[in-house]
């Protein structure tokens, strides 16, 4: 089997910003079939459509989830507490390909805002060089610096209005390292600049992208992501079955 | 156990439960959780007679209580379908039924031939697909489009042919009984309600087709209605369906006049609903000492 | 504050939230809330020339996201709104909207012109209720149906004449169009959506009808495509009603292209919902540096 | 005002049998415009319409109801604990006329199953002798007796199958009473044989009825009741404005 659903009672919940809350559930069945970059769709009660949310970390018998409110059904899941359980649909997608570069490797995780969590758990499973660059809104919307360092990564910080780390772009900080791949996540501009500059290095770039679902699973072809072929031409490929995480001279951004 | 089997248009299902075209794919998905097995039959994605791309994205959007889709028949073609799909899906125990679409009537009969040379077990006829621009659903709003369409196809398809309807329209039933003049053999009810969200930040319509099919428990009274007045309408068995999620939800299509139904949304909110479906439905007529689950069908006792 | 402020035919509402006919009786209940000038407008009961007993019960069901009922117009008849209703009515501030319904033309224009000689602001004309045998909506489904009895009503009736339209029908904005080509001042769309509920263990309707008219947030995005397709089609002005909840509801349905819209089922989940609708509308247009409510309508960005 | 809105929070929850519910909840902005046999709208979350549950007990700043699980909506509620709150739309309706038998009089409180609660805040208003028969399914039915006896009433409980109290109907235990006026409230068939007894002894009788609703206002019409006029005529009046509680001649049931 490679997905399924699990009940799953949330062992803890903490709360990182005014809207970013950080939950691990125990997840016998689910957490030992999982990779990082992989997501869940998470049932919220009274809504037809299940909400994706990235694996951020993955135990052995646990799952941790690092979700923004940003609408109602986020809102609904943030109200849960310690003891209730969550019905999980797990793991979806594809992850970040950190096996396939090497120990020897310098590997870059380049994320903005909501589209750091996924990349925590493709850095802790990355065995070579890495480093972190994560940009932020503001110091307020800092999240899981401690937790990158944690895992290994000499950590770099922006934000936008300079309140806390570097003031700027997460690309400022990228051009002055070196590394030999890239894994990012964030808001399409952020994107954009990150696999433009990669593309200048010729370093291999992969991404991670969103889209709404239905089934999750590849079923309903409802979340279509624009890919590139070979030969240029594109068509619609499927971020919960070809992706999440994309290499980036594949995916039209 | 009650006996669950149920015969439509001549085809054995193992129970009512179909899954919806559109909402299981292929099946390969699905087959993840359980035996296909598991469900009277499987309708797959509208196929059409060349390799469509689908409409541009975002092609989801959440409703109270139902959902939008604009997938708009993104399909890899009939034989693609016939070459990779099918052997495999005809393998797995489940009635295999497949749901075509066109742009002109001639696409809907060379696919129908095509489909009849293999052993497809049913062809469903998708002439009310809202989300493209030719075709689709133009053929499915008047009568006498649905008769001419059906009756176009039926002379190329050697296959259990089962019309499916859109509830768009002033008189579903009427629509049926189009349907049923011109051969067809089971008709199948309801498609989506074309259906809009507007992003009030953004002032874009949700879905990059600006409109798109609406599914899921919202629309299920309408489906009700719509199966109800139909059964009452023409003699060929009436496949319902349209935000069927609970077994009590199958039970009461079921009495309304349904002689099987299908499942789609529900897959989405919960992969194994199926399978609670068919526990819930079994027990009921044990419970109630049904012996066998045609027993329903059109039972209900209008005031 | 922003303006709230919108003219509809001539006729001034003191913001667009106007009570849907059949929900807010004729406006002694809700007034127990809130001052009825809370309210833009409000549109009452469905009314007929003689006094109609309505249909038996129940008349109530629910359904996900939403409710069917069956009430069929049970009113005390034109005159008695006139003596006993609309002298109150007047005196709370708020834009009073009669909403008749006839089983002839004869009656509909009766209403009219017995209407158009006291001081109503506007008029309904209800040509789209599912719930009554003769009449209702009969008159409402085909654009030819739309137009002469529009045309026949608008020779009778000097007020103000806003023609409310039923969903259950193939194209919507035909019939809106229709009404405009008649004569009619503005629409109001849309009524319920017929639907039907089955009691599984008694295997009867729910409702005594049988069947009944579908309203509240489930038949929001159905409400919202209709409404943005009639506006294109019109240039009289739209007022769109269905599953409108909340103040999020409300921009989405005039960015469709409303210029005033209704509130119905809301009242019942909470009386105060018209209240936070309001508010919530009032805060939004701030935020947003938007001077008048009058700047949303229409104002979606297709793709 | 005569009813409003008010979330109201819960002060005590208790389980009567395995699906009837016994909850106070704070209501000092309802209470005080309550009189027993009215009843209130409780919204469920994620419910369109409201579930209409009679007042069982009126406090000075309480209110407190009693209802049995009987599909969803009432499910929700029986889920929710001790400080959790409810949007309850009350009081409404008209009571029992309690105050027009005078003090000199003998009342009897005939119910039936779940339609015993509303009846007892009747019974703790009213000032004269007063008598209450109870019937029920059985045994693990029976609710509310001691509350019918601390209220000052004679209590007789009759089950259908006799495995507790008198083995028969409420019209078995009525027939050996004397009584001047009677207050109903319970299944349709009980309530005729009540009715019939009632008027065979030409004693005035007052009936609770049920019907589904909306509003719970009487704008909407929904909550239709045949109702019969002096002249024998009939028409449909409304449970929830015109009701609950009828006078049994002019009620069709
Ligand atoms: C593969 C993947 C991984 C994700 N991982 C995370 C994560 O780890 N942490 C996190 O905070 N967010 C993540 N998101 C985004 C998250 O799914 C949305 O924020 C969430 O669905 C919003 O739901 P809502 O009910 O709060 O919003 P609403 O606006 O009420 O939702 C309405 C509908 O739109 C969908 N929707 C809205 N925004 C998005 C979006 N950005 N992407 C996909 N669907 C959306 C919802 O799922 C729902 O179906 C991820 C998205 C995807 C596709
Ligand atoms: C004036 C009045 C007073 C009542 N007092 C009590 C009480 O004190 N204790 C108690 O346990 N029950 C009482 N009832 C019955 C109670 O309202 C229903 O049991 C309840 O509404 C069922 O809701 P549900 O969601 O569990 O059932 P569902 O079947 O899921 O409800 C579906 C719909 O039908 C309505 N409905 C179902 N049964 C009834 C019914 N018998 N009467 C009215 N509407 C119904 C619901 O309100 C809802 O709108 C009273 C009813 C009325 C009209
Ligand atoms: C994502 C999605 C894709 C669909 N694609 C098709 C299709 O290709 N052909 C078709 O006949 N119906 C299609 N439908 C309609 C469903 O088969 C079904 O008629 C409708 O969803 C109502 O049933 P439900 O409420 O159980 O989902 C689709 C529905 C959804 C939600
Ligand atoms: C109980 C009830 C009674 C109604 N009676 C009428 C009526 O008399 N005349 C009319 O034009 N519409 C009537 N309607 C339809 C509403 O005015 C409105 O069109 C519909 O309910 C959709 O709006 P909503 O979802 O906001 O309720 C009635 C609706 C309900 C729920
Ligand atoms: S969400 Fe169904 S295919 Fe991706
Ligand atoms: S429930 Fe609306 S009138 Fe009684």
């Amino acid at each position: 089997m490679k997905y399924d659903t699990e009940l799953c009672t949330i062992l803890e919940k903490r709360q990182l910003t005014a809207d970013i809350f950080d939950m691990t559930v125990s997840a016998p069945k689910l957490a030992p079939l999982a990779k990082p970059g992989q997501f869940a769709q998470i049932l919220v009660p009274g809504k037809t459509l299940r909400r994706p949310i990235s694996l951020c970390g993955i135990g052995k018998d646990t799952l941790r989830f690092v979700f923004q409110v940003r609408g109602e059904g986020t809102k609904v899941l943030a109200e849960l507490q310690a003891g209730d359980s969550m019905d999980i649909l797990a793991p979806l997608g594809n992850g970040f390909p950190v096996e396939t570069a090497g120990a020897d490797k310098h590997a870059v995780f380049v994320g903005g805002g909501i589209g750091v969590p996924p990349l925590l758990g493709a850095a802790s499973a990355f065995s070579g060089e890495k480093t972190a660059v994560l940009g932020f809104r503001g110091k307020d919307a800092v999240i899981l610096m401690k937790d990158f360092v944690h895992a290994g990564c000499e950590a770099f910080l922006t934000t936008d209005d300079g309140s806390f780390g570097v003031h700027g772009l997460v690309t400022d900080v990228m051009q002055n390292l070196t590394f030999d791949v890239c894994y990012a996540c964030g808001p399409a501009p952020m994107l954009r600049a990150v696999v433009k500059l990669c593309a200048e290095r010729n370093v291999p770039c992969y991404v991670s992208m969103e889209q709404r679902m239905a089934c999750g699973i590849g079923a309903c072809l409802g979340c279509a992501v624009e890919l590139r072929r070979e030969d240029g031409s594109s068509y619609y490929g499927h971020v919960c079955k070809d992706g999440p995480v994309f290499s980036a001279d594949r995916v039209v951004l | 156990m009650a006996d669950l089997k149920v015969k439509i248009a001549g085809v054995p299902f193992e129970n009512p439960l179909i899954g919806a075209s559109g909402t299981v794919g292929f099946g390969h998905e699905y087959a993840e959780f359980y035996p296909l097995s598991t469900l009277g039959g499987i309708s797959c994605k509208g196929i059409t007679l060349k390799e469509r791309p689908g409409n541009p994205p975002p092609r989801i959007a959440e409703t109270s209580a139902g959902m939008l889709n604009s997938v708009g028949l993104q399909n890899p073609g009939v034989e693609h379908f016939i070459r990779e799909d099918l052997p495999w899906l005809k393998q797995q125990g489940t009635a295999v039924i497949a749901n075509i679409a066109g742009s002109t009537p001639e696409d809907y009969c060379a696919m129908a031939e095509r489909l009849s040379g293999t052993d497809i077990d049913m062809i469903e006829l998708n002439i009310s697909c809202p989300n493209v621009k030719a075709g689709g659903a133009q053929f499915g709003v008047t009568p006498q489009g649905v008769e001419s369409i059906t009756a176009e196809v039926r002379k190329h398809c050697t296959k259990p042919l089962m019309v499916k309807l859109t509830p768009n329209v002033a008189d579903i039933a009427e629509n049926a009984a189009a349907a049923e003049a011109a051969g067809a053999d089971a008709v199948s009810l309801i498609n989506t309600l074309t259906g809009m969200r507007i992003d009030i930040h953004t002032r874009r319509p949700v879905l990059r087709n600006n409109t798109g099919g609406m599914s899921g428990p919202a629309v299920f009274p309408v489906a009700v209605r719509m199966v109800w007045q139909t059964a009452q309408r023409v003699k060929i068995p009436v496949v319902g369906l349209g935000g069927i999620s609970t077994w009590q939800d199958a039970v009461e299509m079921m009495l309304a006049g349904a002689a099987a139904f299908q499942v789609g949304t529900a897959f989405f909110t919960d992969p194994y609903a199926p399978v609670k479906i068919l526990k819930g439905l079994d027990e009921y007529l044990n419970q109630n000492k049904i012996a066998s689950v045609t027993e329903l069908t059109g039972k209900v006792k209008p005031w």
